[in-house]
């Protein structure tokens, strides 16, 4: 096998500047791709090369098999890594770079067509021992739709077939919703996959979502880098995820651990992957293998000491895999998205202030930049925060002190609903399911509401202290904008239109 | 200086002077000694309160200010003596139209309801697909559909009128 | 021993924030102290509360006893933490606070005493059987200065009695700069320290500085956390810090860390100290031992695994030393000085970017924000950015990285020099001494300098450009000054003068 | 628009012509295609060297460019067709006179020289301290000392003329 040179980045924000830091760290060049709207992002800006590939819209660009490996092609690429979501667990760009003579870093096309059908790869688990969530095996449709959640029972899950990420899931807990959950999830799907498909499953009471770290190497060896717990969610998307996990015994951490080799096993699993499980109550089921590199990956890093990118590059080059170290201490990684925090809805906007977070154990795996742009047309993921301690309780603590450090002014964030799960005592207490957000109250603590108030009163009252000095005891036009707020908007006009 | 301040439904009082380098805060029978600076970047205080320390981004945009401190991030609202007086001239004008608009940029992807329509409490009226998400924008009450301002498959702006209840 | 609750921060920089930072993650509150030029310094901001002291100059603030005692009392703090520099290594602080009954975190005033005077010190290492370099035991006057110099040999050190960090430091190659050196370095030792004693001894050929990091506890433990090795320095001041020291040997290793916990026994030691080694060629030398928290002390945190303030904590309250871990990997540090990076003068300014380095195995300790004033009145050094790798290898390549990734723009830094020197092939061999940086080439290599002229010219084209379009195809006065540098002029203008 | 550029004693001349959305200089017989782009907060660049990718902070003050990029620091001396014909007109009205002046903000601790001191290279003229540290600024060139602007105790600016020589 032949040493990797040069990579192409096939995706964008913080996982392409991931890619690119290992690369740079083993002396090996990037060749990053770009959409309209990111000529300026971060990762064009830090990889040695960059290929413009088209339009804003993601099938215009980085869905854009053709583009993207005609791109690896002509800038003398040997190894191709997709990061997550885009082209990541696409077989048809997997095969392409197979085609092309470029390393796909990632599964062989087989193994992520079998795991990427969610109804094929329950097949698959089942015949490797795995155990399942009751439900059917196969494709629902409308016909069918409602006697078959009757005979699993509700509370019962829609979920897409080509699924993954929480996109085209919907929780349907009696039948006069079933029908509207069905369209929009099939709608979502479709939007999503370009594939309709969704099956149902029994929705398990107090479930967590376990999940395990595989990596395998072309000489037959599979190893596991222990479990994530990402339980904390808000509309099926991860927001909080630790490890190790407190719930599981080291009985059940082994069984699972082991479940999740077997599977990579059985479908030939080449690189890193994430096989997901729900837990309760001392079972776990199996939900799905992720054919990829998993946004929460850092939370193993930091526990492992070892660079899963790294590792990656290193399989692809025909490397065997290196040992595993003992795992240390307690990680916790929280994803900041640029959203509202109570509606969770996207904002957007321009970032205008910056403030990361630094001291031991923290690390910020992000693209952000002060005067970046938040759009529209990509994933509202805007960092991730991870950091280690010695415990989970040293852990919990150095998360809620870098939160608090972390400050990004110009959109609204999950930041704050990030700092009331950690304070939260169902959080601390480590008892926890997938529904822990839904019962933590998102608003700031009354004691310090009162506080807020005054603050706010105060910066009035300086700002407007501050326009009359510097205008010389006059304002310009009756109730001014304060100079101050002014300055602000000129800052704004500041944006490249080159 | 007088200052109502609303935040979440709740109302406070303050009236702020300056004692030399530092200011006076009062609400109620409660004083604040407040020791207050501009940090070197525009946007930022350092805010001493009774000795106690703050460090705090405001934004402010004459009655809105957006606060974050400790982690939070607050949208006060404070009006001073005057534009209180004013704003009690000018009365409630609002009346009881509401608006239904999008909170962010986005595609309308399904509009459920037509003019005149009757709506209860929590129903979809339309669906706005953002960043690959379908949201489903509910009625936040009962009432009937004045006016329908979108329609399918339209591209509509952040803060986007898209129907009037009444 | 009474739990400790809230802690007095005798200091300001990134070491004040290294102490809030621990403090805030063990639910211990803080307490601030400034100067007037530090009223908005991000250690007063990230503090729960804030006492000022005084004027900018050390001596009106940072270093006067009373003032930072009384604020410790009147504020109802049971500790104080001193950081390094100004009140660390002073016994009369540390007995004012005995005297106050505030806990000092730090060693007892007679073991700060006894390693402060390196007359003293000398004399209580060769009691303990710690090796030493040869030269005077004692202080040098003017009047035997030749001949004693003339009796250790040239070339010859001459150093402050009450030293540390550099100053005070003089190398005499030969007898016609003696007097000139001594007298600086008096003029130094008394500016820096208030005591203008001087003491002699032999310079060592091609030396290694490597340094034991040691902890005690009131319970009569000592352990010590492997070494550092910082002899990259200029000016006597460290500059980049790596562990472990390739050079050493197992053997030697441990009878360096059993020599400097023979050390710290034989003067009472309690809490956090450095004990200083000159190697060479298979055999060390005690230099001095710092009786407080060294700057360099991420290094060895990163590679342990362990917090050394929070022990420091734990100690002060009475608590027993956690067991050592086994140290995993390799860590350098860099530490980022604002000064020229050919003549090393200050250089002074405002910060008006900030560019964070992140991704996996980085930490920056600083208090550096967008807007900060790099003032003259306190030591030049701001941030030190530190990385860990599996193997020194990877450690260097991801700190090459990192540099690249760190950017601070409105003064001039070390970061360039300090590329440089992991990029030389003498640090990366390992082979290296004190004499390091002397020898590097600190110019950006030829290679890069046409494309930097090439950017240049290109970036004034566009300026011009922009300039011409953005006013509307006029200019305001003939060849005037980009809109661009204007805004950047606008924005400086904002500077706080409440 | 031709630039002459000057870094560390060396030169180069760069013609730089707009071709749509790209730059394309020539220098000598060699040719370069740029893309430049200005990011959103207004002093960074990111440029595109036939196809290599350089991410450019760079403060642009008339014929000042200092730049940082790829870890170092540059400051570039770029003169346009304009100015270089008018520095020609304006010739070299430096002369022998050589300037001595503070680095940075401090206090001369010692003046080691008078007025019509005749000086070596090398030879320590005042000592300045700054941030704690001792600095001796020495002659850069033999010569007579033609004025003294600073004396012993004196706080000064950063930029401050110290003394003059011939």
């Amino acid at each position: 096998m032949p040493a990797i040179r040069r990579i192409l980045v096939a995706n964008r924000g913080e996982i392409a500047l991931r890619v690119i830091r290992t690369a740079q760290e083993m002396g090996i060049e990037t060749v990053a791709v770009y959409s309209d709207a990111d000529r300026t992002a971060l990762h064009v800006r830090r990889a040695t090369h960059a290929v413009h590939l088209g339009g804003s819209k993601p099938s215009e660009s980085y869905l854009d098999i053709g583009k993207v490996v005609a791109a690896a092609k002509k800038s003398g690429c040997d190894a191709l890594h997709p990061g997550y979501g885009f082209l990541s667990e696409n077989e048809d760009a997997a095969q392409a770079c197979i085609d092309a003579g470029v390393e796909f870093l990632g599964p062989p096309p087989p193994a992520i067509l079998a795991m990427g059908d969610k109804v094929e790869a329950r097949k698959i688990a089942m015949k490797a021992g795995v155990p399942l969530v009751p439900g059917l095996q196969e494709e629902v449709d409308e016909a069918r739709l409602a006697a078959a959640a009757k005979q699993v029972g509700y509370p019962v899950m829609l979920k897409a077939a080509a699924g993954g990420g929480g996109k085209g899931i919907r929780i349907v807990r009696e039948e006069k919703q079933l029908l509207e959950a069905f369209h929009m999830a099939r709608a979502e799907a479709k939007g999503a996959f370009g594939d309709d498909r969704v099956y149902l499953e029994k929705f398990v009471t107090r479930p967590r979502h376990v999940e395990i770290q595989v990596m395998a190497d072309k000489h037959g060896n599979v190893v596991h880098y222990g479990e994530r717990e990402c339980s904390v969610q808000r509309r099926h998307q991860k927001l909080v995820e630790e490890s190790p996990c407190i719930a599981l015994s080291p009985e059940v951490r082994a069984q699972m651990g082991k479940a999740a080799c077997d599977l990579a096993r059985a479908v030939g699993y080449v690189g890193a992957g994430t096989v997901e499980f729900l837990y309760s109550e001392g079972r776990f089921y199996f939900l799905e293998m992720n054919t990829r590199l998993q946004v929460e990956h850092p939370v193993t890093e930091m526990r492992y000491g070892v660079d899963l990118v790294r590792e990656q590059i290193r399989v692809g080059a025909g490397e065997k895999l290196a040992p595993v170290a003992e795992p240390r201490g307690h990680s916790i990684e929280v994803r900041v998205n640029a959203e509202d925090p109570n509606t969770y809805f996207p904002s957007l906007g321009r970032i205008t202030r910056l403030n990361m977070p630094g001291g031991p154990g923290v690390r910020l795996d992000s693209a952000l930049f002060r005067g970046m742009e938040v759009t529209p047309f990509y994933d509202s993921m805007l960092a991730k925060l991870v950091v280690h301690g010695a415990d989970r309780e040293q852990a919990i603590a150095r998360c809620q002190r870098a939160l608090r450090e972390l400050r990004i002014v110009g959109v609204s964030t999950s930041l704050p609903v990030a700092l009331r799960t950690l304070q939260s005592d169902e959080f601390r207490s480590g008892d926890y399911d997938t529904g822990i957000l839904d019962r933590i109250d998102k608003r700031p603590p009354a004691s310090r509401r009162e506080l807020a108030m005054l603050a706010a009163a105060a910066a009035r009252f300086l700002v407007t202290e501050r326009v009359g000095a510097g205008a010389g005891g006059t304002r310009a036009q009756g109730d001014a904008a304060p100079r101050w707020a002014m300055l602000g908007r000129v800052e704004r006009l500041r944006r490249s239109t080159p | 200086m007088k200052y109502l301040t609303k935040l979440e439904g709740e109302e406070r009082e303050f009236t702020i002077e300056r004692h030399g380098d530092r200011l006076v805060a009062r609400s109620g029978d409660r004083t604040f000694a407040l020791d207050m600076a501009l940090v070197g970047d525009g946007d930022t205080f350092s805010l001493l309160v009774d000795g106690r320390s703050y460090d705090v981004v405001a934004d402010v945009q004459r009655e809105e200010v957006v606060l974050q401190m400790l982690g939070e991030r607050y949208a006060v609202h404070v009006e001073d003596e005057r534009e209180r007086a004013a704003h009690a001239v000018a009365g409630h004008k609002a009346g009881g139209r509401r608006e239904l608009r999008a909170a962010m940029p986005g595609i309308v992807v399904d509009v459920k309801v037509a003019e005149g329509s009757q709506v209860e409490e929590g129903q979809t009226l339309v669906v706005l697909e953002a960043m690959k998400m379908q949201n489903p924008l509910v009625a936040e009450s009962a009432g009937r559909v004045s006016r329908v301002l979108c329609k399918k498959g339209e591209a509509v702006a952040g803060g986007a009128l898209l129907l009037e209840m009444e």
